[in-house]
This record gives structure tokens, sequence and C-alpha cells, in this order.
């Protein structure tokens, strides 16, 4: 026990003084690996790390150091990974949260001590309106998109009322408020479900009581699947349609729902069916290394990778920000998404489709319905003052 | 009114689900006298063993016997390996040593079966609703479960009451060195015991899996709301955890399913939404904290 | 002097002086590492007196972290918001200032305490474990759905107190901050349970009925020591939120609780000074292993169950040779 | 009756269908060592329990010093006079011997609410302290934790924490359970000395003990008081010859 103490002081005080040595450019990645959306983090990782590995430990020619730590979905432990890659490693560049409320505690310090923030996942609006910043890029989508999408889609199809479903936290008022920037019907209902929540039957009973013409949710990870697998259950999917956001139906969160979620019309930036050359060869490689369907957030990472692979490029491997982020801002590389460029708030512009849950031989996934948005700009862009 | 009457049947149905789960809690923190908060680990293997068992063999049956030997066999083991050494020592022992259980099944699930949730079907059979009163559906699956918390109330009960081997449980909790001195192997007892409570947990377990989300740390989710369940009924009584689950699980889905319609009579609609949906999630610990207030060994204490 | 003084000195001189050693070796991580330490310290102190010495099992000591950083934050959203905290019986516009700041904590989480021990302390044994978790919970989903301080997502901080004199914003400032709270605390602790108050609690902790039969009424004592606990583990959450510069609901889940209990039984219960080891090498044990392994949870956890199992006296009794608890 | 400090009157309390205390009617007087004595599940610590508060009765009524203290907490009657000793040892095992007999001085002081001077440097204890160690001779101990004494001294530190309060009745709940011969001789001169400076009721098997002690004597059998009287008379009694001392030998 003693030398355990003695080790882990003395590791303690000889770790910082290593720091320097190595050449590579250090990429921080903080995400969350733990808990029950570690497989979120696991996704971002693994289409990160795959695009290293095509170039053999290189992005855009240059050899890059990837660090990863869990921050188990704390905003706390979130600061504490920031803290210690910026002032004991030197990091410059850093990605791969997958939580808002994780970004908007970790990613307004960091952008200010002079470092890069690439956004893999999370896009929280007070990180796109006036909270814009030149050192954040946004390379996923701004949060709303996802659901601004829907609401349109769900207006085009023509449903007159729909009964809204989110956790009570900021982040289900904001996808809401995203459905409703585009749906044009009325809402019959607007339900907010403990965080966490496991059961869902007293919620399901009030919908079949108010006959919605659709119901739109945004419940993530295991609240999805118990929804869904409920609502199921309940015999309501073959009466009242769902609507959704990505987030409840990628791949791997797919095979746990099962034929539950067949059919569901979900909105997303990106399907692995998506016809564009650097889709394909990602799919495939994707396939080849892990044995498994990429999800949105595999493709976020991978995309996020090689964007920094086009601006280490320009720079030569140096980590001058100016040209880092004059680089980044071109967006000079060859998006799985296809058509990708950046808006003035650094977010991106980009076609946004609505895909359907299908069952094929490989299991469950989803398959490209229709592009609603070309060429989508988020609605905060215009309060951003840069 | 008929939404009414389901809501009911909700609310019976996650009582009946958390009863499930709190029996073999209550064992344990009765008749052991030791604080298990790992309980929730034990729920997670039964679900996970199920869910691959099932996702092999496509029979639920097998996945059934599958997920509740593996959790009570893991129980067996964790007693004899980490709780035996505990017995004796003050429960914030026990608190820490099944703290640290916790993060070890967490951590070994996620290396064994990866981070994604499993998928695990509704058994063959029980997919369809079927409809109790005109225009009243209800998923033939959560009946079933309905059905299973009322058999195990029923064999608990029995155990306790009529069987020799319940009767040296019970003596068991009250007096320890004694039974031990009646010539029962109070060691095997307690293995036993521990075994049994980890096997309703399993249970519990495989039970929820078709419903729920099969994911690391699904244990968590719902050993607080047990917690609140046998300390509502009382710690160690198997009346008291029938009464407090079905308590909670009334309160917990009344409130969500009442709450916004009858705050929005009084407030803004949006202001009702919000407010109800705070309540409601709260709702459960101040049930708790007024019945401890009133009765502070909860309503059916087990001894004295 | 006796192994427990050189053991005592030896690590009070390393706390002081690791600031000048971490800027000569240019390792300004050093320093919020430090302070993190510091403040889990003092909030495991605070535990220390609860489990300790009173055997008051609370598994919900998170919760007056998370009044007493929520307290830091509210306070600094209304003024930079210039949007008044109350308008009657006074108008108060929020702060920064950490002279009000800080104390104020501590008192809005004592009082937290007070309300919170006055219904759990009528409760014993497991009861009594249970209702602090679930009035920690309640809080928890309280502060979840109070969207106006931004709910699950939590209150950032555009700059720490400001304390004359010091700049917090410097790390050593910070780390010199934390230490002499966790001094002066433990000075206090120190004193507290030797004095008479201490005995009657020290003695409740070992065998209340015994305390009742001596004409004692327990309770009063108990609940001032839980609102002591509780304000000074609101002081911890005060510096906390300043030293992440950002609050949430997090901080009050129970296993935070759980982790502070861990802190103070790898450190040694009831020895006050012990919590203060126990903090330490949890928070570079989860640093360290978290550097080399994603899986760190799968050693951590094994390691409690066998520091419960076998360090009966804790960490710190075995470097101090101090065998008995409650000396 | 000239000076009764304990009345009690149809006490009554039952567990389920167990009737552990069946309308007892009992007078302690001033002064005396009562004794109470009576088979193995007599009710004599249910008794005890009820008199010191630690369990309330199912009715009837108890008074002491002329007040009705059938409702009051155990620890007001403490305050009241009313001291107890338990029948399995119930000690402070893990502070030292001094600071047992300190809590127990500390309770006398009423109010204890000083956070800051060391225990010790409290006058009333400082000038008490040794003297209360002294009278159960246990000073040569002070500084050793409670749980390393002999099981004989844990039962003097309890009597002798039991005495610090100047009670008006100290309850002995079966003192000498458990201890060798020669320490419940040590332990009946150490009751002895207090006769007449505190009431005592003594709960007792030990039948030499008791008879070369009390002043009077009661019998409970099924929780009733089948006779109370002098040791002579309890001695020549018919009934409890036959319901007790018969079994007993």
């Amino acid at each position: 026990m003693k030398k355990l103490v003695i080790g882990l002081c003395a590791l303690g005080l000889i770790l910082p003084t290593l720091s320097f040595s190595a050449d590579p450019v250090k990429i921080g990645m903080i995400t969350t690996l733990s808990t029950k959306a570690g497989y979120l983090g696991e996704e971002i990782r693994d289409g990160f790390k795959l695009a290293m590995d095509q170039e053999g430990g290189k992005l855009g020619g240059v050899a890059v150091e990837l660090l990863v730590e869990d921050d188990g979905g704390k905003p706390e432990k979130g600061k504490q990974i920031a803290e210690r890659y910026a002032q004991k490693d030197g990091v410059k560049i850093m990605t791969g949260i997958v939580f808002s409320n994780v970004a908007m505690a970790v990613v307004p310090k960091i952008i200010k001590e002079d470092v890069l923030y690439l956004s893999a996942n999370a896009g929280p609006s007070g990180l796109a309106g006036s909270g814009c910043d030149p050192n954040y890029f946004s390379v996923s989508y701004q949060n709303d998109n996802l659901d601004e999408v829907v609401g349109q889609y769900v207006t085009e199809v023509g449903h007159k009322n729909v009964y809204l479903l989110a956790p009570n936290y900021p982040a289900g008022k904001d996808h809401l408020a995203g459905f409703k920037r585009y749906y044009k019907g009325t809402i019959s209902g607007e339900v907010y479900t403990k965080l966490d929540q496991a059961d869902y039957a007293a919620e399901i009973a009030t919908i079949r009581d108010a006959k919605p013409e659709a119901v739109f949710f945004f419940l993530p990870g295991g609240m999805g699947i118990n929804f869904l697998k409920q609502y199921a259950q309940a015999g309501l999917n073959k009466t009242i349609p769902l609507y959704g956001p990505a987030f409840s139906f990628d791949e791997r969160l797919l095979s746990a729902v099962g034929d539950a979620a067949l059919g569901v019309k979900n909105g997303s930036q990106w399907t692995h069916d998506l016809d564009n050359q650097a889709n394909k060869e990602f799919v495939a490689a994707y396939r080849k290394a892990y044995n498994r369907t990429p999800t949105l957030y595999a493709s976020q990472g991978y995309d996020t990778a090689r964007l920094i692979g086009s601006a280490l490029k320009a720079s030569g491997g140096k980590t001058d920000l100016a040209v880092l982020r004059a680089a980044l801002k071109k967006a000079d590389f060859a998006s799985v998404r296809g058509n990708f460029s950046f808006g003035k708030n650094q977010h991106p512009i980009q076609d946004i489709y609505i895909r359907e849950v299908v069952k094929t031989e490989t299991g469950f996934t989803n398959k490209t319905v229709k592009k609603v948005f070309a060429n989508h700009v988020d609605a905060y862009s215009k309060e951003c003052k840069m | 009114m008929l939404l009414i009457i389901e809501q009911l049947l909700n609310g019976l149905q996650l009582g009946i689900t958390l009863f499930l789960m709190s029996a073999g809690l209550t064992l344990v923190f009765g008749i052991m006298q030791i604080i298990n908060l790992a309980h929730g680990s034990f729920y997670m293997i039964g679900a996970y063993v199920a869910a691959t068992v099932a996702a092999y063999t496509g029979s639920f049956f097998l996945a059934m016997i599958a997920g509740v030997t593996a959790a009570a066999a893991t129980g067996c083991i964790v007693e004899m390996l980490v709780l035996r050494h505990l017995y004796k020592r003050e429960h914030l022992d026990q608190v820490l040593a099944t703290f640290g259980l916790i993060m070890f099944f967490n951590e070994l699930v996620r290396i064994v079966w990866g981070r994604q949730p499993l998928f695990m079907n509704v058994p063959d059979g029980l997919t369809a609703s079927i409809e109790l009163l005109p225009g009243l559906p209800y998923p033939t699956y959560r009946l079933a479960v309905i059905g299973i918390g009322f058999l195990v109330a029923v064999f608990l009960w029995l155990m306790f009451t009529k069987t020799r081997i319940g009767m040296q449980i019970r003596a068991g909790s009250t007096n320890r060195e004694m039974v031990g001195a009646l010539g029962v192997n109070i060691n095997l007892l307690y293995t036993l015991v521990f075994g049994l409570g980890t096997l309703l947990a399993g249970l519990a377990g495989v039970m929820a899996g078709p419903i729920l989300a099969v994911e690391p740390g699904m244990g968590e989710s719902i050993l607080i709301l047990t917690f609140v369940v046998i300390v509502i009924g009382g710690i160690g009584s198997i009346r008291g955890a029938v009464a407090g689950a079905l308590l909670v699980g009334m309160v917990d889905t009344l409130g969500r399913a009442f709450l916004p319609s009858i705050l929005r009579t009084v407030l803004s609609t949006a202001t009702a939404d919000s407010v109800a949906a705070s309540l409601s999630s709260m709702a459960i610990y101040i049930l708790m904290a007024a019945i401890l207030v009133w009765k502070p060994r909860g309503l059916f204490p087990a001894h004295g | 002097m006796n192994r427990k003084q050189i053991t005592l000195w030896c690590g009070a001189i390393i706390l002081i002086l690791l600031p000048p050693f971490a800027l000569q070796t240019g390792s300004p991580y050093l320093l919020s590492l430090g302070s993190r330490i510091l403040i889990y310290a003092l909030a495991a102190v605070s535990l220390d007196l609860l489990l300790g010495y009173g055997a008051m099992i609370s598994l919900g000591h998170a919760a007056f972290v998370g009044v007493g950083a929520y307290t830091v934050g509210i306070l600094h959203f209304h003024s930079s918001a210039a949007e008044p905290v109350l308008t009657w019986p006074f108008l108060f516009t929020g702060s920064d200032n950490g002279l009000l700041v800080l104390p104020l904590a501590a008192l809005t989480a004592a009082f937290a305490a007070l309300i919170i021990g006055a219904l759990c302390l009528r409760t014993i044994g497991m009861h009594f474990i249970m209702i602090t978790l679930a009035f920690a919970q309640m809080l928890y989903y309280f502060f979840i759905s109070l969207e106006k301080y931004g709910g699950d997502d939590g209150l950032s901080l555009a700059a720490r107190n400001s304390l004359p004199g010091l700049d917090l914003g410097q790390g050593s400032h910070f780390y010199y901050l934390c230490l002499a709270a966790l001094f002066l605390f433990l000075f206090f602790a120190h004193k507290l349970v030797n004095s008479r108050f201490g005995l009657i609690i020290r003695g409740a902790g070992n065998n209340d009925r015994r305390i009742k039969g001596l004409g004692i009424h327990s309770y009063r004592y108990k609940l001032t020591t839980f609102v002591i606990a509780g304000g000074s583990a609101g002081l911890a959450g005060a510096l906390l939120a300043n030293q992440t510069e950002f609050v949430s609901p997090g901080l009050m889940h129970w296993t935070l609780s759980g982790e502070l209990m861990v802190m103070v039984l790898l450190g040694g219960l009831g020895t006050l000074f012990g919590p203060v080891l126990g903090a330490a090498v949890f928070l570079l044990l989860e640093e360290t292993l978290a550097m080399y392994t994603e899986h760190w949870m799968i050693y951590m956890g094994p390691f409690l169950v066998l520091t419960v199992i076998f360090a009966k006296h804790g960490l710190f009794g075995f470097l101090s040779g101090d065998k008995e608890k409650n000396g | 009756m000239a000076d009764t400090l304990l009345k009690v009157s149809r006490l009554h309390k039952s567990f389920g269908a167990v009737m552990a205390t069946n309308n007892l009617s009992l007078d302690i007087t001033r002064g005396h060592i009562h004794a109470l004595i009576g088979p193995n599940g007599a009710g004599k610590t249910t008794l005890v329990n009820q008199l010191s508060g630690d369990m309330q009765a199912d009715s009837g009524t108890i008074h002491f010093l002329s007040r009705d203290i059938t409702r009051l907490k155990s620890y007001r009657r403490a305050q009241m006079g009313i001291a107890r000793s338990f029948q399995i040892t119930h000690i402070f095992e893990n502070l030292t011997v001094a600071e047992n007999m300190g809590l127990a001085i500390c309770a006398g002081l009423g109010h204890n609410f000083k956070f800051w001077r060391h225990w010790r440097n409290t006058a009333a204890i400082k000038s008490e302290l040794p003297i209360a160690l002294e009278r159960v001779d246990l000073i040569h101990r002070a500084e050793l934790t409670a749980r390393h004494l002999s099981h004989g001294e844990k039962r003097q530190l309890e009597v002798g924490m039991a005495l610090v309060g100047k009670p008006e009745l100290l309850i002995l709940d079966e003192p000498m359970a458990g201890l060798g011969p020669g320490g419940t001789v040590e332990l009946a001169k150490l009751i002895k000395k207090q006769k007449g400076r505190v009431t005592i009721l003594l709960v007792e098997h030990d039948m030499d003990v008791v008879f070369s002690l009390a002043d009077r004597v009661t019998v409970l059998v099924y929780g009733e008081n089948i006779a109370t009287g002098s040791p002579e008379e309890i001695r020549n009694n018919p009934v409890v010859r036959k319901a007790y001392l018969g079994e007993g030998g």
C-alpha cells in the first residue's frame, strides 16, 4: 500500500516533465466512453481513428497523436480533462465531446485559451449564435437541424396535429423548439418526462387518449429504446406514426430496439447509403475495420479527422492557429456527406435528409428516403457577429 | 374514465415490476442486515445473459433460466468472496464494498458485451395486446409481468410462513449466533438467502429485458427506486415491499399521467408542463420523506 | 515527535510547497489538480465528522456540496444578468464578491442541512442511509428541472469570485485559498471533536441508546453536527464551483456522495486528517488509471472492495501507526 | 407510605399475545435497595425498560417524585434522576474510560454546546473525574479504550457512570451477569457503599446477593407482582417458594 502511494506521488510529479518530448501533433479527444452512452464516444473515436489508420497514423500527411479520455458524460470531468490536455500535454486541437452540456461547460473556456475545438457531435445553440467563436467549428450540425428537417417533413406529409415528447432538460426543450420552427400544424400535446425514465406506459396511454395524427419525440439513448419498444408493444406504432431526429435511430441502437422501430422516419445529415465516393470508401473501410455498419457519430468523427487533416496539410504540420483556422474554414476535404461547407458561424451548411428504419439481411438500419433541405443554414447563424 | 383505468393498470404494472426488484433486496437488507448497493448489478447480469441466450437460441424460456441462474450464481460467488467478510462490519463498510462492486460489474459488462445496448424480444405468443375492456387494449407481456410478480409474492409468503428453511431464515435474521448453535450451517444459509435475493433480481432483469433497454448501468436507474420502495414499506418485510412497490408505482404513474392536466387548470400551459415534470420526477422522493417523517421505520417494519 | 505528528507535518509541508514546485517545473496543471484535491478533502473531512464521529452514515452529502456550488453559480448568474435575486425584503442583485458569496454558500448549505437533517435524523440505521440518499436525489431532480439556471446543462461562470488582495484566477492564489480553508476547517474540527460537544457526538456515534440513558438529548447534538458538516460541504462546493467555473446538478448525484465516502474510508474513518490523504489518493488513482486504460473502473472497483476488507484503519492509520479510531 | 420515590400502578405491556407486564403495581421507598427477582422470561427487563422510558407501557401509570412520567422520553426521565445500567453491558466501547466517565459528568452539566475548549478543561469535569474514577476503582485504567477492559471492569465502569449524576433512582439490570466470583464480590461491595445515598432498583439472579443487599424484594412471575416484602418475608412466602424458589432450588 505504501509503495503504491509513493509510486503514485512520484508518477504525479514525473509525468508533467515528460510532456514536451514528442514530435507528432497532439489531438485531444474528450468523449463519453462509460455510462449508458459509452457507445457514442466509441463510434466517434473509431471513426476518427479510421481516418488516421488509413494514412498510417497521419492526417494530411502529418504525424498525429490522438489522446482519448472518457468524460463519463460529466461536465466537470470534461473540464478537468480539457485543462490537463491544454496545460500538461500542450494540446492545441481538441474534439470529441458527445453531449451539449459537457460542451457548454468545456468549450467556451478552452477556445479563449487558444485551443481549436472541432465538434464531432454536440452543436448547442449557445455556440452557434452570439456565442460563436473563430476557434470553434462544428463539423456535425447545429443541434436543432435534425429536428427542423423532421418538422418540415411532417408538414409536407400533411399531419394536422402532432404530439411532442422529450426529457425534462434544456436539450429536450431545444430539440422540440427546433421541430416547432418548421412545423406548421398544431401541437396537440407537449410532455416532458423525467431524465433517464424507464417506463413510459403512462405517457403512452395519454397519447392514445389524445389521438394525435403523429408523435414527434426526442429521447436519446436508452430512453429511446424503452419508449420505442413500449410504444410498439402498446400497438400504437400501427395507428399513430412516430417521427424523431436521428439520435434514437443509429444502427447500434436499432439493433437493441428490433422490429419496434421499423418504418419510423427520422431526420439525419448522413446515412451510410449516401451516394458519393468518399462515403462508399468510408463505409467499406469502417465495416472492414470494426465489423459493423458505421453510425452517424462515426461519420462525424471521420469527417472531423479528415477536416483536421486538410488543415494540417495546409499548415505543413505547424500548430499556428491563424493558419489552421483559415484552412479549416475552407473545409477543403471530401466529406462523406458530399455537400459540405462552413457558414459564417462555422457551422456546417449541408443537405439534410429524412430516412426510414428498414430491416436488411445484416440487421436493422436506415435507408435514405428524401432530401428535405439542400444547403441548410442553421437558425442561429444570423446572430453570429463573426 | 377508460384512461383512468388504464393509468391505474399502468401504476399496478410498474408497482409489480418494482416489487420483483425489491423483494430480493428487502430479503438481503432485512434478513442479512446487509446493505447491498450492487443489487442492480445482478439485475443487469440477469438481463444481459438472458438477452444473449435469447439471441442465440430464440427461446425466451431458456433465456429466463440462463439469466436467473447466472444472476444467482454470481450472487453466491460475491457472497462468498466479499460479503461474508462484512456481516459483522458496520453498514458503512458494506456501502463502500458494494459501491466498488457496482463499478466493477458495470465495466465488466462493458468489456464483455460492448458498449451498445442489447436487444431482447418479447416472447412469442405474448407480443399482442388483449382488449381488456372495449377500447382498452393492454400489452399481453405486461399482463404476464403482473402475473409473475403475483407468483413471486405468493411463493415468498409461503416459503417464509410454511417451510422449515423459511423459518430458519427468519430465525437467522433475529439471532445469527443462536441459529448457528442449533446446528444450522449459517454460512450456507446466508449464501442461499443472498443467492435467492440475487435470483429475484436476475428474474426482474429478465422480465424487464423485453420492455427496457439492456445497457450498462441499467441497474442503477432502478436501484434507487427500489430503495425508496423498501424503505417506504419497511426494511425486511415482504408485505412492506408489496405495499411500498404499489404505492410508488401508483404515485409515479398517476403523477406523470395527470399532474400536467391538473396543473394546467391553474397555471399557464408552459409553466404547468414544466412544473408538472419537475414535481412528478420528485414525487416519489417527497412521498418517501413524508412517510418516514410520519413512520420512521416504514409502513410495515419487520421486527418489533 | 511521534509517528503521527511526523506524518502530519510531512503532509502539511508538501501541501504548502506544492505551488512553488509546480511553478519551478513549469507544470501549472499540478496546481489545479492540487486545488481539486484540497476541495474534495474539505468535503471528505466534513463527511468524516458525520461518518467517523457521529456514525451518521449519510449517502446524500453531495447534496450540500451542490447547494454550495449553486449558491455561487446563481449569485454570479444574477450579478452578470443584472437581474436581482431578491427585491423583497431588500434588494439583492447577486454578487461575485468572495467575501460575501463564500460564507453565504456555506450558510445556505447549512440551512439545507438543518431542514434535511431535522427530518432524516428521526430515522436510524439503514433508514437513515436511504433517506439521506432520497433527499439528495430530490434536490438533484429539482435542480435538473430548474430551467432558469440551466437545468441539466448547468451554469458556467465567466470568472472566479473576487477576493481583496487575491487574484483567484491565478492558480497559486486559488490553491492557497483552498489550502487555508482546509487547514482552518481541520483545526476547527480537531477542536470540535475534543470538546464537550465532540465528546457527546462521539458517544452518540458509539452508543446512542446509552447517551439517551445518560439524559442527553442526542438529536440536537447530531443535528448540529449535521449542520456543521453540511455547511462546510457547502463551502467545499462553493470552492469547487470556482475551481471548475461551472456548476451542474451532477454535483448532487449520489455517486459523488459515494465517492466522498470512499475517500473517508480510504484515508481512515474518524481520523480527520485521513480523509485528506484519502481524497488525494482517490483522485490521483482515478486520474492515473484513466490515463492508462479507459476501463479504469474494472481496477478501481476491486481496489475499493479490498480496501474495505483489509485496510480497516485506512491509509492514515497505516502511515501514522495509529490504530484507534476517534483518537 | 412514608416516602415513596417511584410508584407504579396497574402497568400493562403486551407483545402480541404475550403479556410481558400484567396489571403490575409497585412502590419503591426512598433510600431502599429494592430487589426485583423472577424466573427467566418473567418480564423483568421489560419492566425496567418501561421505567427508564426505553419502552412505552400500553396502559397504567408510573409516578416518580409524585410526577406522572408514564409518557416521558428516556432522556427526560434521566434528567429527572432515573439512571440505569443495562443487562448487556452498555458502555462506549470506542471511547477511553476517562471519556466514558466524562460523558456521564457532561450529562449532569446540562448545556453541552461547547465547541472549542477541550472537554477535560471544564472545571466541573476536572474536579469530578478523578473522584468518579476512584469511586469504581478505575483511575489506573483511565486512558485505556473501554473495549479493552475486562468484563468485570466494564460493569464497574457502567455502574460508576450511572452513579455520577447523583441519581435519585438507580436501576441496575442484572449487574452481576457474567461476572466471576471475584467480580461479584467487588461489585456487591460497590453497591453496598451506595446504600442510603441513592435508591436502587436491583434486578438480579444471584439470590445470595439479593438477600444480603436488599431492603425489600419483589417477585415477578409472568409479568405479575406475586409478592413484595422484606427478604425474610419473601424467603418464607409459600407462594414464592412454590412458584419460584422451589424451581430454582
